[in-house]
């Protein structure tokens, strides 16, 4: 991950004041569950999980990855255009998501498909946006979780400023559980680079809003690898901006919720940003449009395959009993009967009206855009008699 | 905090925009001011001075030096409730904001259908003739006119700015409100506070005229009131426009007025290529065509970068120069 | 590295471009190509296919995800000698590069009396009809027509982009090159290696007729052939002009035309408001207001952001909105 | 100058990661000269001065310091539209000058009169800009130092890309001192703001260009103090990025020289960017059109009146035998001189000629401008005859 260069031969010691930096997330990755399903326990970010709890977390990461799988069948069988694919993100998008409480905030990417479902979006809901019909079919109030935005960075900015907001409204560190709320701003490796997302840095440092900056660093940003971006470990970006920043293991995810949460309920005390980089990987392709065979290799997708997230727990699940045969078999009904959802409500979603284009662009449209509309229903109705 | 509401008194535009502004956020304290040293400095115009100190830091507040977080942020607590007023600090610097603003200002009702408001007011001084340097003194209109989702406004004079910009941030969709920054201190006029203003988006016919009609906005509406001050000394008579609203354009009064002169002149400091005379030009050719007696003239900003200031006033659209394009209408 | 030279090969948009790139680099080995995903991937239309393997990283650049820094380092190579061909991967990405293209790029030549050269090409996939998600179908071109010191320059068929690219790459000034990415892979032409291409900033009339003239660039040129096509079953010639050329305008054609045939509709993808369609009119009128039969018509995208993919088709021009305005036109 | 709420309860601990912050430039402000003109040695920066050398550099200072006098009076006389002012930056200015060598490439702001001074650029050149008859005339290859940019940041990501053609140039680490060769971007404290600064450390970082990135925080950007850009010392900015950052007295013309040199050198040599930040004072208004009493305290600027760069080392000088009354009363003379040039040449500077603005646009000038410069030339000319 870091590169030689690095070393100065002046001023700090890098290494020293980060430590060293390693390929495989380096000993600064925080990890509750190793890949093998081992329960391992850390200083500062221990939990207790009940079985339920570790049920719920497996439920949710089986559920998203079959909504994902469904998502990419229906792609390749053309109903949708495009799918981005979240497969191997699972525990960091379920770690995060369940860490939030409803009065948060979330802005998403486009790839938050697993906090989506945290937020209890209805998952058919997700597909509109890569189906075509639609930029996305919520009311983000309903949900506290915002549109997907699809240029790179943006919404870091929206998070902050929303965080702002928050502060002035009188939400941030009253010490009322139920009142005081954050915002959680999601990001990719890629993302980092954006000009935006280092200016929100720097507005939520300077004005210590509460937000936290949770970064998939799935390793690509479409063909380009994490180097290009960073050559050290990207948590540390935080650091030089004067605000905590810390790596956890995103295909864990206990720690990957025990460490957002830590993190949101330090921004709901009024102390400001963290940086989360949750170190994971990208399992599938950029996109559906994409070839990931063009620029890396299988060997790196096997190395990652045994680190998968969902493995871990069913392994843990398993080997300390708190699933019985029952609690997997329901699962895999749950998830057929998700996947067979989906496929019809796809299926079924209706191409939107074109004149409807009109009416929203303003919250008062103009009468010339008014004209503009009326023209072309003139226009349209001009063929009605002709067909 | 004492609002200072008089009737009568004689104020700048900077003035007036500021008590517009002061009006604005007594009435509604969900709306912000943010930007570059608007706080304690009362921004390098002075247009926010005094508002930091009634309405305290959570309401005006300065940020760090970068616009597209301004607008990024900006966004953020308009999703949030809150009305914000982003003061651009010339409109040089409103590029690396431009993003933002026109792929998330200007599209976040459309993407939400309509769900999420973005109630935002983006104030930018724009043109030229204060011996400013390089990017103090760009008319960038017609970049964000051509994006939907935006409405763009110009005021001209000191009334207008105390009551346009209250309406604008009274309104729920973003408006670019460009404000002359050569008038700012320039001349006085009469605030009626208890006035009824005209609706925002709406043209004014400022002079009315018979021979031609002289199209203008912000800065340039001085210009055409004395070059038609002058051509009425050489008996012609000269109809001007203040826009006002330059998206959506209010073709109304435009029309009208072209159908009885059958010339028209649309006068901008922005470059003519593209500028909103050649949008004006063609909507009123294609709604006027039989009572034309001239093509639509247009007098701008050469396509040229805005040059140093020493020879700015060659460089924007004078007296002269509209008067020459009058000739020529007349003549063609 | 084998130059791929051959006469008479049918390629596509994307390979035409390809091989125009490969024989810019080989003629001049300060050209630079730099972007997102351009090296391995070869970008993600394939335009870049196979130039880093020949070329070496260092002169196919990937770059990080940052857009205002890619062009921003361009133009520091640019200062220092080098001839940076720059990839935008989607039309809607270019915003975060709008301040380094409008206030850098375009001024730098000027700023510096002529003496700092800026030879830049800012490679642009535009336009829609491709089924994407927001952001990807975007037609910026009027913005930086607008800008003077840009020229902007669109190709419409593979043949153009071989010599286009190479062209714009050997001028000294930054050129906004704009390639309708719906054209990519779609057709194939004969590409003939040896022959002596039109000059860059020249239109082309590409059919001629006599009943009233289309003008178009890029991916509606296609649409306007076919509306030609589909007009002459019904009797009617319809000349069309390629304009290749947005920044400058070559006006010679254009008017040559309009004075034939006295009609003229303007066909683009971008938003009518201000778009190429509004300079155009109001340059045609001015020119030829006594040879008009009616007024110039706009036919494009509408006054709205670009709609979810499954309705694009309805929202773009098309055949039948082009012959549409083409009635009302003979109408008028 | 850091913030109370930095300390996180989690993560690494910022104070112990950078330091503790101290508003006076703190502990790890690089010093070679005290404000009192005590000669102070450092562990890695100290150099030896000859005579000649302090002489240099206080008689550059000098003589800016008086440049800077002039083009103020010039402005009060009405002679320049605006003037942007040094004073106080003496130092900064003067010791990254000389630090250069003649093959690097320097960005300057606007504000870089010292540098300029020191690339040997007529000073009466720097005066066109602000007096609005150019933007700027000299060639920036005839003195390896660009145009004055004036949209805040937007010079340091050229600055990076030169110094990537530097690369390709194979003038970077060859070990032949008269070959290798490096970039100096200069920004402010308020610039670290901008997403452009960022994307260059980035892209600095990435491709490990041979920039020097020189920040001169004048712990003012206009009205805004430097707690609003960044809640911890800037020069830690550069450590989230992977390369060093350093914080030298900026009002030490020896420390600063030093510490230039070393890492213009370091970029030479093909080990990557530094971060420089030049802790100094803007004792003068941002501009001639702002109006610092309303937004600072004149007990602050008296407090940094005693660290004046030009002081310390006339002190340091005139208590080691260094320079006699001659070489004092020469230096007056001589800065006498260097007013009047000023005052003279600026007062004879022409007015462009309006149509020359056409033919610089473009390399090429395209016919549609020509005729537009053709048709104003005729209207130009038909006043003639009137007049
Ligand atoms: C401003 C902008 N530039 C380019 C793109 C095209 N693009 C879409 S996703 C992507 C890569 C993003 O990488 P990363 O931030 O790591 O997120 P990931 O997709 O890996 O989740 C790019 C370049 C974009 N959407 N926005
Ligand atoms: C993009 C941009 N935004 C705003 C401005 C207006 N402006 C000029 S100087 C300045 C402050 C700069 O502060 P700093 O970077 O600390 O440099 P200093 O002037 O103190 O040397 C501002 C806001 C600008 N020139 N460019
Ligand atoms: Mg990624
Ligand atoms: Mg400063």
């Amino acid at each position: 991950m870091s590169d030689g260069a690095v070393q100065p031969e002046f001023g700090p010691d890098l290494a020293e004041v980060f430590g060293p930096a390693h390929a495989d997330g380096g000993p600064e990755l925080i990890q509750l569950l190793t890949p093998e399903g081992e329960r391992v326990h850390h200083p500062e970010f221990d939990l207790d999980f009940s079985a339920e709890e570790l049920q719920g977390l497996y439920r949710d990461m089986v559920l998203v990855r079959r909504l994902d799988v469904e998502a990419t069948a229906l792609q390749r069988h053309g109903e949708l255009g495009i799918w981005a694919q979240l497969l191997g993100q699972e525990a960091a998008q379920i770690g995060a998501g369940r860490a939030l409480r409803s009065q948060d905030f979330v802005f998403p990417t486009y790839r938050e498909h697993g906090v989506a479902w945290c937020r209890g979006l209805d998952p058919l809901k997700l597909l509109g946006l890569f189906r075509g019909v639609d930029h996305g079919d919520w009311n983000p109030s309903d949900y506290n979780f915002n549109l997907y935005t699809i240029v790179i960075g943006a919404q870091t900015l929206h998070a902050t400023g929303y965080a702002m907001g928050m502060q002035r409204d009188g939400v941030v560190g009253t010490g009322d559980p139920d009142r005081d709320a954050a915002v959680l701003a999601h990001f990719g490796d890629g993302a980092s680079s954006q000009g935006d997302v280092n200016e929100a840095f720097i507005f939520a440092a300077s004005y210590n809003a509460p937000v936290v900056f949770f970064c998939q660093n799935n390793q690509w940003a479409i063909s380009e690898p994490i180097e290009r971006q960073s050559r050290i470990p990207l948590y540390q970006r935080a650091l030089g901006f004067g605000f905590p920043g810390l790596r956890v293991d995103g295909n864990d995810v206990l720690a990957t919720y025990a460490v957002t949460r830590a993190a949101l309920q330090r921004a709901r005390d009024g102390q400001g940003p963290t940086f989360v980089e949750a170190y994971t990987y990208r399992m599938g392709a950029h996109t559906t449009t994409d070839d990931p065979t063009r620029y890396r290799l299988t060997a790196d997708v096997e190395h990652w395959k045994l680190k998968d997230p969902i493995a871990r727990l069913e392994v843990y699940l398993k080997r300390n009993g708190l699933g019985d045969d029952d609690f997997f078999a329901d699962l895999t009904a749950e998830a057929d009967e998700l996947g067979h959802t989906l496929r019809e409500g796809c299926k079924a979603m209706p191409d939107p009206e074109p004149l409807e284009i009109f009416d929203r662009v303003y919250a008062e449209t103009p009468p010339e855009l008014a004209a503009q509309r009326d023209g072309f229903a003139d226009y349209l109705a001009s063929f009605e008699g002709a067909h | 905090m004492v609002s200072t509401s008089s009737t009568g008194q004689k104020v700048t535009l900077a003035k007036g925009l500021n008590l517009g502004l002061r009006k604005a956020m007594e009435a509604d304290d969900k709306v912000l001011l943010m930007g570059e040293d608007v706080g304690k400095l009362g921004g390098v115009f002075r247009i926010t001075d005094g508002l930091q100190k009634d309405f305290g830091e959570d309401r005006v507040i300065d940020s760090p030096l970068a616009e597209s977080g301004i607008v990024g942020t900006a966004v953020g607590m308009a999703m949030r409730g809150y009305r914000p007023v982003v003061e651009i600090q010339f409109d040089g610097f409103v590029y690396p904001a431009y993003d933002q603003i026109v792929c998330q200002v200007a599209k976040i009702h459309f993407r939400s259908k309509g769900r999420v408001k973005m109630p935002m007011v983006i104030r930018i001084p724009f043109g030229g003739g204060i011996g400013a340097v390089e990017h103090h003194s760009e008319s960038p209109e017609a970049q964000f006119a051509h994006t939907p989702g935006l409405k763009v406004v110009a005021c001209s004079n000191p009334v207008d700015g105390y009551w346009m910009i209250q309406q604008a941030i009274a309104h729920d969709d973003p408006v670019i409100f460009l404000e002359p920054k050569r008038q700012y201190h320039a001349d006085k006029a009469e605030l009626d506070e208890t006035a009824t203003p005209a609706p925002l988006f709406t043209s004014k016919v400022v002079r009315p005229g018979s021979d031609a009609t002289l199209l203008a906005y912000g800065p340039t509406v001085k210009t055409c009131m004395k070059a038609a001050e002058a051509a009425a000394g050489e008996g012609r008579s000269l109809e001007v426009i203040d826009l006002r609203t330059l998206s959506p354009l209010d073709m109304g009064p435009v029309l009208d007025s072209v159908r009885r002169t059958g010339r028209a002149v649309v006068v901008h400091e922005a470059h003519v290529n593209l500028g909103m005379g050649a949008e004006l030009a063609s909507r009123i050719t294609e709604e006027c065509f039989y009572s034309l007696e001239a093509p639509v003239l247009r007098v701008g900003g050469f396509d040229t970068p805005y040059p140093a200031s020493r020879i700015e006033e060659e460089w924007l659209p004078d007296l002269d120069r509209v008067l020459d394009a009058v000739d020529r209408s007349l003549e063609f």
